[in-house]
């Protein structure tokens, strides 16, 4: 066990190395600086001008130069100043954290919440007319444009109700919290839910088929005990892992509908921010994002541990 | 019938100033304008930016020398007032430009205000002080100005190298705030002092903006509001809703198109709209420095091929202008009358004739129906940018031009045109005042950094001198029509069309004036109230 | 007991559907979702294919005496702000819509299929640097990655072709590698080597083709989320230019302005990617039905 | 035959088929027999021969669709378990028949400890309270011979090997003290030392609960060592069926005769050691296509004009020995 969370840290530790190395210079390939968008919106070029504030901003150096100074601040904890508000980028990446937390948190929780209970439902009544029904809106969550189902959400709640959800930072009641999570958290969760429910639907097709199900009802035990106590354990171990996957992917939804619903999350500043080639932001930001997705990795396979008596990881 | 209606728009633009002045009522204290923000600004100097994604929030937290009427839609010379100057006056040879200056007045820090922060702002402008501007956008605008010169803690010199009277409408700009001496210019960006009737609270990028009122403000009784929150909000469509649904008492200036408006006025039948030109004209910049664009004739062709009355029809419904470079009149105090509009090549009615003669320029210039010119039209990736390409493309169509778009990013614009790399590029030129000073040195002087597509007449340059030191408007007017006709004949940026957008707040908030010349000088929102 | 009746039992096993039609017709009965998917993919394919035939306009002629109208006889789905057809756009939108979910699955399928094979088939150094390459791609967000390669691209077809592929590539190597990697133990490989086959022989000639079934389910899986990434992409302005009448462009640019005043201009091209993407999704879970034995109920 | 009240199990003309895309599927075809309280039946066959769809047939466990029980009866201590409904037929399972399946690897519930498994079955059939359930568990895997009972009902399938498993399986299907127990190839999946160990507990277990057994498998040589009686299954029909010694002393059936001759020779048996293994030549023909007469025919040495036209009735020659062939009596000699 020890061997292998060495091992497996080692691992994450290399990956996070690779994932610094690539956003680093992929940002730095495209075209177009900070300085050139400061003076887009001064709607002249000076060269001189330009020069000097590349220089202040140290982005005229040597690109193993400029990493060496991002990374080797990085693992001291010093990330730097954005180029766009000239303050310290963990003072504006930090603010921004809980909000898309919690609005993934939010969309997470809708997705288990309907996604295994219909993808079970869906597998258990396999065939009929509420499988074809279930699995119809499940691909139809898949297919629809999260951008689109949250400008139909928005206009719709608009037409009938005369209101919108509109991110509220300091909601005043409790139903006013709500509203500004949880709706945009839907329209999120309704993808991932979908995906949660169609893994659900196959993971327990799956162990339906299986040898022990057959023991269990040989036993006597009733369709649900057999459904949602035998199958549904051994059913919930792929799942997991899709939802792990999933909080990765998240952040692609979140960065559309945040957009739509104007939430101040990071998954929006991470877009204005590649906008603006404020580096800083960006580098550390993507930093942030990865050490979360390698750590939801890691976390997933030891919840298969907990979950699944037979994995113990020994190598 | 065209001036008919003219005379006719502008009755009831003065109908409408009146009544926002007159019926609006005692004006009540307090509440929190709510407002959205299109996007997010770069930082909160004005002095640095050149959009007016920072002049309309931050414009209420300084003031000026001096500053346009805030309630009287047309800026023009006869509405300059004074602001953080009592009085100014002339030299007898309209070289000395000498300002009084109000005493008493404090910068939010508690710092008095002197003669020193005009010295040092229009030192940073010119580019004499210690301290640099990151950018510097507007040089140009002082590029006649010697020197200028405090005499006491209360009067300031402005010593020019030659009359200018249209430095009064410069001064008066949004964009000419005073800033103070103790206050570095980075910390400008970031938490701006100033002495206007809002201080500057903070600044999210992507997020918000608050401003709160100044309780010491110089005007005894101002402002009427309690602060200024803007939501800023990328998406239209969200921002719009948002506005809708009463989540916001106003929505960004000058940001609603005229196909949005007809869905405001269904959606919020109470809710006020006004539409202006915004003296932002679309343009084309053609690089003449190479193929196939320094051939003049197909220069020539290009500008004959363009229906800008299709232009206006299909992005204004109808509801925008067609000019020179100068913004056209009722509303433009300098833009050609049309019956000399359309003596230009391209600008005559005949469309069809037009194109006629465009495509015998084209067959000298060795094209033709099977022989076409395929060209790229570079444009920045925006809607306002993007749209008008897009028929551009289809109009030259008619003249064995065959366009391709070319969507560059906001970060590439400027390099890829300063370094020539396009052939026609689709551009949009803002106008901070309705003044052809600003127009012609920052868009057509030899060397202007703003002049992108690097067009150089010296004769034309004399002749901007000459209308530049006429100091009576009667005489300068007939003096820019001959400008601009030339400069559209030369076919130096030829001018698509001036746009015009819209603004809408709920009735209850007082004392809003759309500027119908400029949209950057009027948002002040010192005496902005709610009526609620 | 109740009475059965064997000959509906029978009909419903597909027992009488023998030869040609009759067993397509049977299979299009059992997987009725899979059919509706491959007549959707079928009709879009067919659009893109003869775009130029079924369009009634030219997608990119401006007529500004047309703008936004309303859908009607001469323009079935109205017409944009630019008074361009829809409805030719959309017809002709398929073929980009096409060109964007086939290229990018195609090219990154292909690098897919000849780096998963080669890191499952040789192993060593190879492998680890593939599997890590593949862990640093996947752990980044593939619409921030999408996001920041077409933005170093810059915004045209091949490039956000590209840009969508490449996220593609681990998700796809992963699979042929998982099963190069089962596949290389078992007895017809084994035998393939001791004949003494090449195992660049091999892996071409006996490996490939069994990882043939699982490829095709992630590809018809793959090709409805990269049209929806496309217009994501759009949505944040990056996707395909003008005036290439891409869905999503169409969509967001709209969405952002006439969701209220020009509905047509939002549900169609709205209507045109999902109904496109649910239909490569329903065939795509038919297919994997079929293919993949290990799901075969 | 046996007094009609001692007979735990009574299948009468079972028909099991299955609804296939290729047509219909005779799995299980006119099949009766029955077993005595503490008695072996065994039930042999090829692979294929419809011995398990039978198993699964008394269990109710037929996968539908595509299979479904369409006709004939299968009395448990008189009562027909076809006529049952769901539920009743629940409360049946796992308590008074029982099955023990081929792949002990697959057949427990990985995610399960061993006891909780053991102790479901238990009450699922009897109120007792969990604490009593789990002493039940642990006395069910004492009697089992697992060593260390109570440790191993803490632990998971995959802890335990698979001769152990198939004895926790035992111990499961047996824990509610079932009036019969199928044993579905119990051993084959095992290593050889191993299928001793299991069948010996399967009898002894039988022989102290007094439970009735059915035990199917395809080794005679099992079959030899465990039942008493014995049917002979093919294509889903039953072909033979008769004591033990009877069927050994003298089949009646051609393919049970092949059958025979298939086994390694076993010299102790007294039967001429043979220089190779005979086998039976073809296979077991498609279930949907069978042909008219006997099914055997195809494969058969025997076989003449008569079989291929009309199927032989069962027909008992004497002692119950029953056969299904036109030749029966030529069978012992030809062979």
């Amino acid at each position: 066990m020890f061997a292998y969370l060495v091992r497996r840290l080692f691992l994450m530790f290399v990956t996070l190395f690779g994932i610094s190395i690539v956003i680093f210079f992929l940002l730095r390939i495209v075209p177009g600086n900070i300085v050139d968008i400061l003076f887009a919106a001064a709607g002249y070029v000076d060269p001189a001008d330009k020069a000097n504030l590349e220089k202040e901003l140290g982005i005229d150096r040597p690109l193993i130069v400029q990493y060496w100074h991002w990374i080797s601040g990085f693992m001291r904890g010093d990330f730097g100043f954005s180029y766009v508000s000239e303050k310290p980028a963990l003072q504006e990446i930090l603010p921004r954290i809980p909000i898309t937390a919690k609005l993934a948190g939010l969309a997470l929780l809708f997705s288990a919440s309907i996604g295994i209970p219909l993808g079970v439902i869906s597998a258990v009544k396999q065939g009929t007319k509420l499988d074809y029904a279930l699995r119809v809106v499940s691909l139809s969550g898949l297919s629809l444009p999260s951008f689109w189902l949250g400008l139909l959400i928005l206009t719709a709640s608009v037409a009938m109700f005369g209101q919108m959800p509109i991110f509220n930072p300091n909601p005043k009641t409790w139903l006013e919290a709500f509203a500004t999570y949880a709706v945009p958290a839907a329209a999120v969760g309704f993808r991932s839910a979908a995906l949660t429910m169609r893994i659900t639907r196959s993971s327990m097709l799956e162990v339906l088929r299986q040898d022990y199900i057959r023991t269990a009802r040989a036993k006597g035990a009733s369709e649900a005990a057999v459904n949602y106590h035998h199958a549904l354990k051994n059913a919930i171990l792929p799942v997991i892992t899709v939802i792990g996957i999933e909080a990765a992917f998240l952040i692609g939804g979140l960065i559309v509908t945040e957009t739509v619903f104007n939430i101040p999350g990071v998954a929006r500043f991470l877009v204005e921010a590649i906008r603006w080639r404020d580096y800083p932001i960006v580098q550390n930001l993507v930093m942030f994002i990865a050490v979360v997705v390698v750590f939801a990795n890691f976390t997933v396979d030891m919840l298969y541990a907990v979950f699944d008596p037979r994995i113990r990881y020994t190598d | 019938m065209r001036s008919v209606w003219a005379l006719a728009a502008m009755a009831a633009l003065s109908v409408l100033t009146a009544s926002t002045a007159t019926l609006a009522g005692e004006p009540k204290q307090g509440g929190i304008l709510r407002m959205y923000h299109r996007d997010s600004p770069a930082n909160a100097s004005i002095l640095e930016g050149a959009t007016y994604s920072i002049n309309i929030p931050f414009m209420g937290v300084f003031n000026n020398l001096l500053i346009y009427d805030q309630h009287i839609a047309q800026n023009s010379p006869d509405t300059l007032r004074p602001d953080l100057a009592e009085s100014w006056s002339w030299s007898s040879d309209n070289k000395k430009l000498t300002f009084k200056l109000r005493q008493g007045v404090k910068w939010h820090d508690g710092k008095p205000f002197t003669s020193a922060d005009v010295k040092c702002s229009f030192d940073l402008l010119m580019g004499k002080s210690q301290q640099k501007l990151r950018q510097n956008p507007r040089k140009a605008w002082y590029s006649e100005v010697n020197e200028v010169t405090t005499n006491g803690e209360f009067e300031v010199t402005f010593d020019l190298k030659r009359p200018q009277p249209s430095l009064l409408a410069m001064l008066a700009s949004g964009y000419t705030p005073v800033y103070p001496c103790h206050v570095s210019p980075a910390d400008m960006r970031t938490n701006p002092i100033g002495t206007g009737p809002f201080k500057f609270v903070e600044f999210k990028a992507n997020e918000s903006i608050k401003l709160t009122r100044n309780p010491n403000y110089w005007k005894k009784g101002l402002p009427h509001l309690d602060g200024i929150e803007y939501t800023i909000i990328t998406n239209r469509s969200t921002a719009i809703l948002a506005f809708v649904a009463g989540k916001f008492d106003m929505t960004f200036p000058t940001h609603i198109t005229i196909p949005l408006l007809k869905d405001i006025k269904s959606q919020a039948p109470n809710a006020t709209c006004v539409v202006e030109p915004t003296n932002v004209s679309t343009n084309i910049i053609v690089n003449s420095t190479s193929a196939p664009f320094d051939n003049i004739d197909i220069r020539r062709a290009m500008a004959l091929a363009l229906d800008r009355k299709a232009f206006v029809d299909i992005l204004f419904e109808g509801q925008g202008d067609i000019g020179g470079t100068m913004l056209p009149p009722p509303q433009g105090l300098w833009g050609m009358p049309k019956d000399r509009l359309e003596t230009i090549p391209g600008y005559g009615r005949d469309i069809n004739a037009n194109r006629e003669e465009a495509r015998k320029l084209m067959q000298k210039a060795g094209y033709g129906p099977d022989k076409r010119l395929a060209v790229k039209v570079s444009t920045r990736n925006i809607a306002e940018y993007r749209d008008p390409a897009v028929i551009l493309i289809d109009q030259l169509k008619t003249i064995y031009i065959d366009g391709e778009l070319d969507v560059v990013e906001t970060a590439n614009w400027f390099p890829k045109v300063a370094r020539k790399d396009y052939m026609l590029g689709l551009n949009l030129t803002g106008n901070a005042v309705d003044d052809p000073d600003q127009s012609f040195y920052e868009n057509y002087a030899c060397g202007s950094e703003r002049n992108y597509t690097n067009y150089c007449n010296k004769e034309i340059e004399k002749l901007f001198d000459v209308q530049s030191q006429e100091t009576d408007i009667g005489k300068r007017r007939p003096l820019v029509w001959d400008i601009d006709k030339k400069l559209q004949e030369d076919v130096a940026r030829p001018i698509i069309f001036h746009a015009r957008a819209g603004t809408c707040w709920h009735p209850h908030v007082k004392g809003v004036t759309i500027m119908s010349n400029s949209s950057y000088n009027g948002f002040r929102y010192e005496d902005v109230w709610l009526d609620k | 007991m109740a009475a059965i009746d064997f000959d509906v039992e029978l009909r419903r096993a597909g027992a009488h559907a023998t030869g040609g039609w009759r067993r397509v017709l049977f299979m299009a009965q059992r997987h009725v979702l899979g059919a509706a998917g491959l007549v959707i993919m079928t009709l879009f394919v067919l659009t893109a294919i003869f775009a130029d035939v079924i369009a009634r306009y030219d997608p990119l002629t401006v007529d500004s005496a047309r703008a936004l109208a309303r859908p009607s006889w001469a323009h079935w789905m109205g017409t944009d702000s630019f008074g361009r057809d829809v409805f030719s756009r959309i017809i002709h939108g398929a073929r980009i819509s096409l060109a964007v979910g086939i290229g990018s699955t195609v090219l990154g399928g292909t690098i897919g299929v000849i780096v998963g094979l080669t890191s499952g088939y040789l192993s060593g150094w190879f492998d680890l640097v593939f599997q890590r390459v593949s862990d640093v791609l996947q752990a980044l967000p593939l619409l921030v990655l999408a996001l920041v390669m077409t933005a170093a691209l810059g915004p045209s077809l091949p490039n956000v072709i590209i840009a969508i592929a490449i996220p593609l590539i681990p998700t796809v190597a992963r699979v042929i590698r998982a099963n190069t990697l089962a596949l290389r133990e078992q007895p017809f490989v084994e035998a393939a080597k001791s004949i003494g086959m090449s195992e660049m022989r091999i892996a071409l000639r006996h490996v490939l083709p069994n990882t043939l079934a699982p490829l095709i389910v992630l590809a018809t899986a793959q090709l409805g989320s990269t049209i929806l990434t496309e217009a994501s992409l759009s949505f944040l302005g990056l996707g395909i230019p003008e005036p290439y009448p891409s869905w999503g462009r169409m969509l967001s640019e709209s969405a952002a302005e006439y969701v209220r005043t020009a509905p047509w201009l939002v549900i169609f091209p709205g209507v045109a990617i999902s109904l496109a993407v649910f239909g490569a999704n329903l065939f795509g879970d038919a297919l994997r039905d079929i293919l993949d034995p290990r799901q075969r109920g | 035959m046996a007094d009609k009240t001692d007979l735990v199990l009574d299948v009468k003309n079972l028909k099991t088929v299955f609804f296939t895309n290729s047509g219909l599927f005779r799995a299980v075809d006119d099949l009766s027999f029955s077993v005595r309280r503490g008695e072996t039946l065994a039930i042999v066959g090829e692979s294929g021969c419809g011995k398990s769809v039978t198993a699964l047939s008394l269990m109710r466990l037929v996968p539908d669709p595509p299979g479904r029980i369409v006709g004939g009866s299968v009395a448990l201590e008189g009562t027909d378990l076809l006529a049952l409904d769901e539920a009743q037929m629940r409360a049946v399972r796992g308590n008074r028949i029982s099955m023990i399946f081929q792949e002990p690897m697959t057949s427990l519930n990985p995610v399960m400890r061993i006891g909780d498994q053991i102790v479901e079955a238990v009450r699922l059939h009897r109120h007792i309270s969990a604490k009593e359930a789990q002493g039940i568990a642990v006395e069910m895997l004492r009697l089992v011979r697992i060593p260390e009972p109570a440790r191993r009902a803490r632990e998971y399938p995959h802890q335990l090997s698979g001769g152990m498993r198939q004895r926790a399986m035992i111990a499961m299907a047996l824990a509610c003290r079932p009036a019969l127990l199928i044993a579905d190839e119990p051993t084959t999946a095992l290593d050889v030392t191993i299928q001793a160990q299991i069948l010996a507990l399967i009898l002894d277990l039988q022989k102290e609960l007094g439970t009735g057994l059915v035990l199917i498998t395809h080794d005679l040589g099992v079959v030899a060592q465990t039942a008493q009686r014995v049917i002979v299954m093919y294509a889903g029909r039953k072909v033979e069926e008769a004591s033990v010694e009877a069927l050994f002393a003298a089949p009646k059936h051609p393919y049970t005769r092949g059958l025979m001759a298939s086994i390694p020779a076993v010299p102790a048996s007294g039967a001429a050691a043979q220089a190779r293994l005979n086998e039976i030549p073809g296979t077991v023909p498609s279930l949907v296509r069978l042909p008219q007469g006997c099914a055997f025919a195809p494969r058969c040495k025997l076989a003449i004009k008569r079989c291929e036209a009309e199927y032989p009735p069962l027909a008992d020659w004497g002692g119950g020995h029953l056969a299904a062939c036109w030749r029966a009596e030529e069978v012992a000699e030809v062979a």
